[in-house]
């Protein structure tokens, strides 16, 4: 059953992907390119990968698309044919391709569970967890604790992001009362979205604390709150949204952020334990643990969200107010 | 001062004067009486090394170690005396020379003249005194460098073309061969020092060491050896006084120095006398003997037909080096000294007549000899030590070269040598003649102008005059050579 | 507390210091922060070197998991050298950055210059010290997108381009190395580099990993711009601004070298790269050519930044050529060149910022008679360009002189020739700007061009006595590089 | 009784399915813009609807079913909207509707 | 499964890579090469989860009853995979917003054609 639900999933990817490629109309690219990430998010969830599926949806489906389309509208829709017939490229992907297949021969089959990736580390993971940790959801225990420095890694991979957008786009406060786009006829998207942002935020809310128990954490709760103040600002104009969180509070955050997370880490230093050693936190090792996860995905999110908004001020605040 | 503090003190002194001299800008006078009191000093240094040599000490002294087991360090040895003897003494009176020389001339920028003249020779002075392969080689490029602001001086078009050709053919040739022969040599021997008997004979074959000495000879560009000897008639477009000590005397025997060298400490003479390319190498020197020559014959530029002689009798302490016999060995380091007395003194005239005359080409020179008599008497007396007449000093560099090539029996050498003699006769003599014995074709009224200034006279004298005493007193040259070749060959 | 954690603060510092760098909103201070910092690193990294070099190898697990679990850190002499490096350079391009960025950057992109510039530290050493396969991935990821920011700053519009065309290549590597680093955690089921070095030798000959070789290989070689993939390069250096150039320049590709060696040597073993792979010829191969066909290039070039960058091709060659020997001393004299390509090349790059500071150009036709109005700023590039030629008492030639023995030692002659060949070229390169600037007659509006301020004069004089310095007396340097090329190999250490 | 429930889940099911089914072919042979979005709204409310429906007959009384009804609330509001602001959207862009002009 | 088959989704997910690596290195449009590069590592992502399935397994979330869970680590791994991907892909967009500006078309032919005028 699950293998019939994989190959139509992959079926579809396919399409999807040769559809995009032979795809000469950008904003459409950008429609499949959504549908795409969609699919694999999907996928994800069949392959028992709850977290990513969370993830990839939020940041593949929403974010990615709303950042494609913004960059379409700023740029140009239609793709013009290249010059030169593309026979090298052609050549250089099916050798690459054809060295993956080799490559593969030899690996353990698709789902084998004697795989020596489910012999020998994650099998200590799961085993652990409850004990060391203390929290159901394992994948939040290794991304926050046990790899946790490479968390700390991608916060700041996201920082960067942030900043480069702020050097290369920069920003542009809106009128605070331009009522955005085509006034009396978006009454309808206005209620519903005024219906729905408390909801939204509850949401990232929800996403951000339940992270230990079950798929979630501060990554993508960051980016579902985000997307709530995307909904507000593209109802009621981007004027309003950047009263609502002005710019300067946006990059105060976006630093705190980071400083949050590399805070435990030196807290925990301190404290004489190593660095990000969360159990010297706290009397018992196992809440020093939960106090540990709690604050990182605290600061995680803060990051995120921040940034998820820096970067949608900067592309759309470049538009004439009206199209977004 | 203890020997070890003098050796040093000869590298520094004119390697920091510089520093004074640039200070003095400003006031000619105290700049050139820095020049030459350093350069006296100087060779009072070196010649307070002398008796010590003779007396076989070897003052050795250690500065630094860049890489295990390579060291920067000096150590005086007979041939690097006689050098280093040759270049200070030769300093001071190019430096009286070049003071007449640039201020009639009215030359531009003379304090970067004297600052690199004086780096240079430092250069050749680290070059004498090279403790090991490695600080030698240091040295030789140092000598390339500062030699080049000194060579495009003139700083138009043609000056940057001569500078380039100049540092293309040094700076490749070392960089290419030389470095490559001294890296190689490390990594057999694992040293670079300069041994008695050489270091290579008992580490490598015959074969090998072929290649490491062609590499060696080559690589040396400032000895000139054909294909490598292009460089020469490009410097020339230097100022005169530069091209007479630098190439008549610094670079080029530094050249032919670092040549014996390499020959008597590294591979050996005995050793070399066992190497097939040897043979080789040395027809390669008396093809470059007569071709320069001939080619000498053909040029009408005074400076330029002095250079092709240079290069000929280059190949001539080339060739005595290979004949790898000890009177051979003696006779190539005394023609260094003879050659380089008496090549100077004809550079020393051409520049002199250019002061004077503004003439640089043989043809207009009918008649010179009635305006300048001192100077194309000189010029004559030179020219006779060039060939290897008695009573000169060139005679006993030419008669000790010749017993090299019997010793070696190298009959065809001994023929070389003569012809060469011959072909200098022919190329050299003509100068005189037709300055003393043709009439002037040009009516005096224009070419009129002042005399050759005083210093220039004198020093051309001085040196001249050096030709001739070194005839009827060779001791202390020959001695040096004799205590190389017995205590090391 | 600081000893003891000194691995990890190497690289949280910075981190830490670049979101208060963003948060301070006056360019002086958001400078000085940075400046302070990139000090504090280079005071940590001096430690953590002499800690090394005293006590061997040292490890530091984060968060107190031990390996192959959680994430360990892993400074070994060679990544020490790294370290030095970095932080050295680092360290001596933030007092020279503040003229310089003043002139070449908007006012309101001060500040996140010095934000981008922290995080592309962090991510350098964050490589370096990691002993992580995808820990190292990340960092990566850090260092490269905080290149292209830098890089988009340059004042030309090319550098858009430039920076577009180096953050597609760049991430085509960086998703190479992840796919190599997967199928690698595929068939070893872990991600520590060591641990991994331990279970590849059973799992050797399995196709898998010959692929994941591969991938790993191109990946990196990409970053580093080994030959045929270097095109991201010369534009990238040509319009970053001034500082960034020196700092990518001296510092980034370098660590693509690094990474390699870990791969070659640490992860995948010296016998598996070279003996099964045969890694070793094809590296030689594009390296000999990239010593030439960039050599060449570089000869005609008239900006000289691109000049430069060419040069920095070729001499990635020579490293190259070092490591592909496969023998102790070819290690050795890749990472001495590693380390003296550094000094040169920031140095040389630091001249050309003070030049384009006051002519407002690079180009060679601008530089007519450059040398009497900026004496030190020549004499400097002189020096640093003589050094790359590899002419003695400098450190060029110390590397050099390496080089060739190491290959004369195995035989490579024609090699050895070569390299020896190839230095003329950069003779010639380096020449043509010296003619034009000491002999061709001045401009029109030369005159009123002023010698560079003292800020920007003093790094590069540093650099440049670094450069003689280590010509003159290179034996510490050398044993560090050669106590890291025989623990990248697995002799015994001394 | 659960036999019942069963039935009827797999009854919403399937006809979730037929209106999914039928929404389909509709964008696929509608001739203009607006046609086609009124049938894509068929989708998502009733397709999905239904779908959901069934599922929660499915789950019975528990923690999945709120979850599912959250679902639905949220089905039933965001569709017509999205709907909605994709035909002013339309509309705003000058898009003329389709008209089969054999009656006019 | 049949032994076969034991490899069929790794070699589809290797086909969608390369369609994202395709379009990557030979499309001329920007944007494009931008899509390319997403769909190029969304599908190694996929490539990691699918490496973490194990046959009959359920999501790591430790709960009561359920033995066999599926391998955490390649998730954490491509959660922050996931992250990189849109840095990415957020600056590769700035930087084609601000060359449009500078050079009025994101066609890489056209910006060469520009490129060799200055």
């Amino acid at each position: 059953m699950e293998y019939l639900i994989d190959i139509v999933l992959l079926g579809l990817l396919m399409i999807t992907g040769f559809a995009i490629v032979r795809m000469r109309s950008l904003l459409a690219a950008a429609m499949l390119t959504s549908i795409y990430s969609l699919l694999s998010a999907s996928l994800f969830v069949v392959l028992d990968a709850v977290d990513v599926a969370l993830t990839e949806a939020a940041i593949g489906a929403g974010i990615s698309t709303i950042l494609l389309l913004a960059a379409v509208a700023l740029t140009t829709d239609e793709e013009k044919t290249p010059r030169h017939t593309p026979l090298l490229p052609l050549v250089v992907v099916i050798a690459t391709g054809a060295a993956l297949i080799y490559g593969t021969l030899d690996m353990p089959h698709y789902g084998d569970p004697e795989a020596p990736v489910h012999r020998y580390v994650a099998p200590t993971y799961l085993h652990d967890t409850p004990g060391e940790i203390g929290v159901p959801n394992v994948v939040t225990s290794v991304l926050a604790s046990y790899r946790g420095y490479d968390t700390l890694g991608e916060v700041t991979v996201i920082f960067t992001a942030g900043a480069g957008v702020l050097a290369l786009l920069g920003y542009r406060t809106r009128r605070r009362n331009s009522q955005g786009p085509g006034n009396r006829k978006l009454v309808v998207l206005r209620v519903i979205a005024k219906l729905f942002f408390p909801l939204i935020l509850l949401f990232a809310l929800y996403v951000l604390l339940h992270g230990d128990y079950g798929p979630g954490g501060g990554f993508q709760a960051g980016v579902i709150f985000a997307t709530g103040f995307i909904l507000y600002a593209l109802a009621f104009g981007l004027g309003n949204a950047q009263r609502v969180i002005p710019h300067q509070l946006l990059r105060i955050m976006m630093a705190v952020g980071v400083l949050i997370y590399a805070a435990v880490g030196i807290e925990s230093m301190l404290l004489g334990g190593k660095f990000l050693e969360y159990r010297v936190l706290a009397d018992d090792p196992v809440t020093g643990q939960h106090l540990g996860i709690m604050l990182i995905e605290l600061g995680v999110g803060i990051t995120v969200a921040a940034v998820m908004l820096i970067i949608y001020y900067g592309f759309v605040s470049r538009l004439h107010s009206g199209d977004m | 001062m203890s020997p070890e503090l003098t050796v040093l003190a000869c590298v520094a002194l004119p390697l920091l004067a510089p520093a004074l001299i640039t200070a003095l800008h400003r006031w000619p006078n105290p700049r050139e009486a820095v020049t030459l009191l350093v350069s006296g000093c100087l060779f009072l240094l070196v010649y307070s090394l002398h008796d010590a040599v003779l007396h076989g000490a070897r003052p050795a002294i250690d500065l630094a170690e860049p890489l295990p087991g390579l060291k920067i360090g000096f150590e005086v040895e007979p041939l690097g005396m006689l050098f280093a003897l040759l270049a200070s003494f030769l300093w001071m009176v190019t430096s009286i020379y070049s003071i007449g020389y640039l201020r009639s001339h009215h030359e531009w920028r003379q304090t970067s003249y004297y600052s690199y003249f004086a780096v240079a020779l430092g250069s050749a002075m680290g070059i004498a005194f090279a403790g090991n392969l490695f600080t030698l080689f240091i040295f030789y490029e140092l000598l390339t460098l500062s030699t080049y602001p000194l060579v495009t001086h003139a700083g138009d078009d043609a000056a940057r073309e001569g500078g380039r050709m100049y540092l293309g053919y040094l700076l490749g040739t070392s960089v290419i061969f030389l470095l490559l022969a001294l890296i190689w040599t490390w990594s057999l021997t694992g040293t670079l020092d300069f041994r008695a008997g050489g270091i290579l004979e008992d580490v490598v074959t015959p074969g090998t060491a072929s290649i490491l000495l062609v590499l060696f000879i080559f690589g040396i560009g400032k000895a000139a050896l054909m294909p490598f000897h292009l460089w020469l008639p490009a410097a020339m477009v230097a100022p005169t006084p530069v091209s007479a000590l630098l190439h008549a005397v610094a670079v080029v025997k530094a050249g032919v120095f670092t040549i014996l060298k390499v020959a008597i400490y590294i591979f050996g003479i005995d050793f070399l006398a066992e190497i097939p390319a040897t043979r080789w190498l040395m027809y390669v020197a008396a093809a470059t003997i007569l071709l320069a020559a001939i080619v000498a014959l053909r040029q009408d530029n005074l400076k330029l037909r002095l250079a092709w002689s240079t290069i000929s009798h280059l190949s001539y302490i080339v060739l005595g080096a290979l004949l790898a016999t000890p009177l051979g060995i003696v006779g190539s380091g005394m023609h260094i000294v003879m050659h380089a007395f008496a090549k100077i003194t004809l550079f020393f005239c051409a520049g002199a007549i250019l002061v004077a005359t503004h003439k640089t080409r043989i043809s207009e020179m009918d008649g010179l000899g009635r305006r300048m008599p001192v100077t194309m008497a000189a010029f004559f007396i030179a020219s006779l030590s060039i060939i290897g007449l008695p009573p000169l000093g060139g005679f006993w560099s030419k008669w000790y070269l010749a017993l090299g090539t019997l010793d070696a029996q190298q009959l065809a050498m001994l023929g070389v040598l003569i012809a060469g003699s011959m072909l200098n006769i022919a190329y050299l003599l003509p100068i005189p003649m037709r300055a003393f014995f043709r009439r002037e074709s040009v009516d005096p009224g224009a070419t009129v102008s002042r005399k050759a200034p005083l210093a220039c006279v004198a020093a051309l004298l001085l040196t001249v005059a050096a030709c001739v005493v070194l005839f009827f007193c060779p001791e202390p040259v020959y001695r040096l050579m004799q205590l190389l070749v017995t205590r090391e060959g | 507390m600081l000893l003891s954690n000194l691995p990890a603060l190497q690289v949280v510092i910075p981190l830490v210091s670049a979101p208060v760098c963003l948060l301070l909103r006056n360019p002086r201070h958001a400078w000085a922060c940075a400046l302070l910092t990139s000090w504090l690193v280079l005071a940590m990294a001096v430690m953590l070197v002499q800690s090394v070099y005293a006590g061997g190898t040292i490890s530091y697990a984060i968060g107190a998991w031990a390996t192959p679990w959680g994430i360990g850190y892993r400074v070994d002499m060679a990544g020490a050298l790294m370290i030095l490096i970095i932080a050295t350079i680092g360290a001596v391009v933030m007092p020279y950055a503040w003229h310089s960025i003043q002139h070449e950057l908007h006012k309101k992109h001060t500040g996140l210059f010095y934000t981008c510039y922290l995080l592309c530290l962090t991510g350098l050493l964050g490589i370096v010290v990691t002993g992580d396969a995808f820990n190292l991935f990340v960092f990566l990821e850090i260092s490269s997108l905080s290149s292209y920011v830098l890089i988009s700053l340059g004042s030309k519009r090319r550098a858009l381009t430039a920076a577009y065309q180096y953050l597609v290549m760049g991430t085509i590597g960086a998703t190479f190395i992840l796919i190599g680093v997967g199928l690698l955690y595929m068939i070893t089921g872990t991600l520590n580099m060591l641990d991994l070095s331990q279970r590849l030798p059973e799992v050797a000959d399995t196709r898998t990993i010959r692929v994941a070789f591969a991938f790993v290989t191109v990946g990196v070689s990409i970053k580093l711009a080994l030959f045929p993939l270097h095109l991201w390069l010369p534009n990238a250096y040509t319009f970053a601004p001034s500082v960034v150039s020196a700092f990518i320049a001296a510092t980034a590709t370098k660590v693509g070298v690094y990474v390699l060696l870990r791969f070659f040597f640490t992860v995948f073993g010296i016998r598996f790269s070279f003996a099964a792979m045969h890694v070793g010829e094809i590296l030689m191969l594009l390296a000999v050519t990239a010593i030439l066909i960039a050599s060449l290039v570089a000869v005609f070039q008239d900006n000289i930044k691109r000049m430069l960058a060419y040069s920095s091709v070729a001499q990635i060659g020579y490293i190259i050529l070092g490591i592909s020997l496969a023998s102790s001393d070819g290690v050795t004299a890749g990472m001495l060149h590693l380390f003296n390509h550094a000094l040169i090349k920031c140095a040389l790059f630091l001249a050309m910022g003070c030049i384009f500071l006051r002519l407002g150009s690079v180009e060679l036709k601008d530089m007519h008679g450059l040398a009497r109005q900026m004496p030190w700023t020549m004499a400097a590039f002189v020096a640093g360009g003589l050094s790359l030629i590899g002419i003695p008492l400098t450190a060029g030639f110390i590397s050099k002189w390496y080089l060739v023995s190491a290959a004369l030692k195995d035989g490579y002659w024609p090699l050895a020739v070569l390299i020896l060949v190839s230095s003329l070229l950069a003779l010639i390169y380096i020449w043509r700007v010296v003619e034009a600037a000491y002999f061709n007659m001045p401009g029109a509006t030369m005159h009123r061009v002023k010698e560079a301020p003292a800020s920007m004069l003093i790094p590069t004089w540093l650099l440049i006595g670094a450069n003689l310095y280590v010509g003159v007396n290179a034996s510490l340097i050398i044993d560090i590089a050669h106590q890291g090329a025989d623990i990248l190999i697995g002799q015994v250490l001394r | 009784m659960g036999l019942v429930l069963d039935v009827l889940s797999w009854v919403c099911l399937l006809g979730g399915a037929i209106f999914l089914l039928i929404g389909a072919i509709g964008v696929l042979r509608f001739p203009d813009f607006y046609t086609r979005l009124h049938a894509v709204s068929i989708c998502d409310t009733l397709g999905a609807g239904l779908v959901l429906v069934g599922l929660m007959m499915q789950g019975g009384l528990s923690l999945v079913t709120v979850k599912l009804l959250l679902m639905f609330y949220f089905m039933i509001f965001t569709g017509p909207t999205a709907v909605h602001a994709l035909a002013e959207a339309a509309m705003q862009g000058k898009l003329k509707p389709h008209v089969d002009d054999r009656e006019s | 499964m049949p032994e076969l088959l034991g490899h069929y989704n790794y070699w589809i997910v290797i086909i969608l890579m390369m369609t994202g690596f395709y379009t990557v290195i030979a499309r001329p449009n920007l944007i494009k090469k931008i899509i390319g590069l997403f769909i190029f590592q969304t599908s190694v992502f996929i490539l990691f989860i699918s490496m973490a399935k194990v046959e009959g397994g359920t999501a790591p979330i430790i709960e009561e009853g359920i033995s066999v869970y599926s391998n955490p680590l390649p998730h954490v791994l491509i959660l922050t995979a996931i992250v990189v991907s849109l840095a990415t892909t957020a600056l590769g967009l700035a930087l084609v917003v601000r060359i449009r500006d500078a050079y009025g078309t994101i066609n890489e032919d056209d910006i060469h054609v520009q490129d060799e005028e200055d």
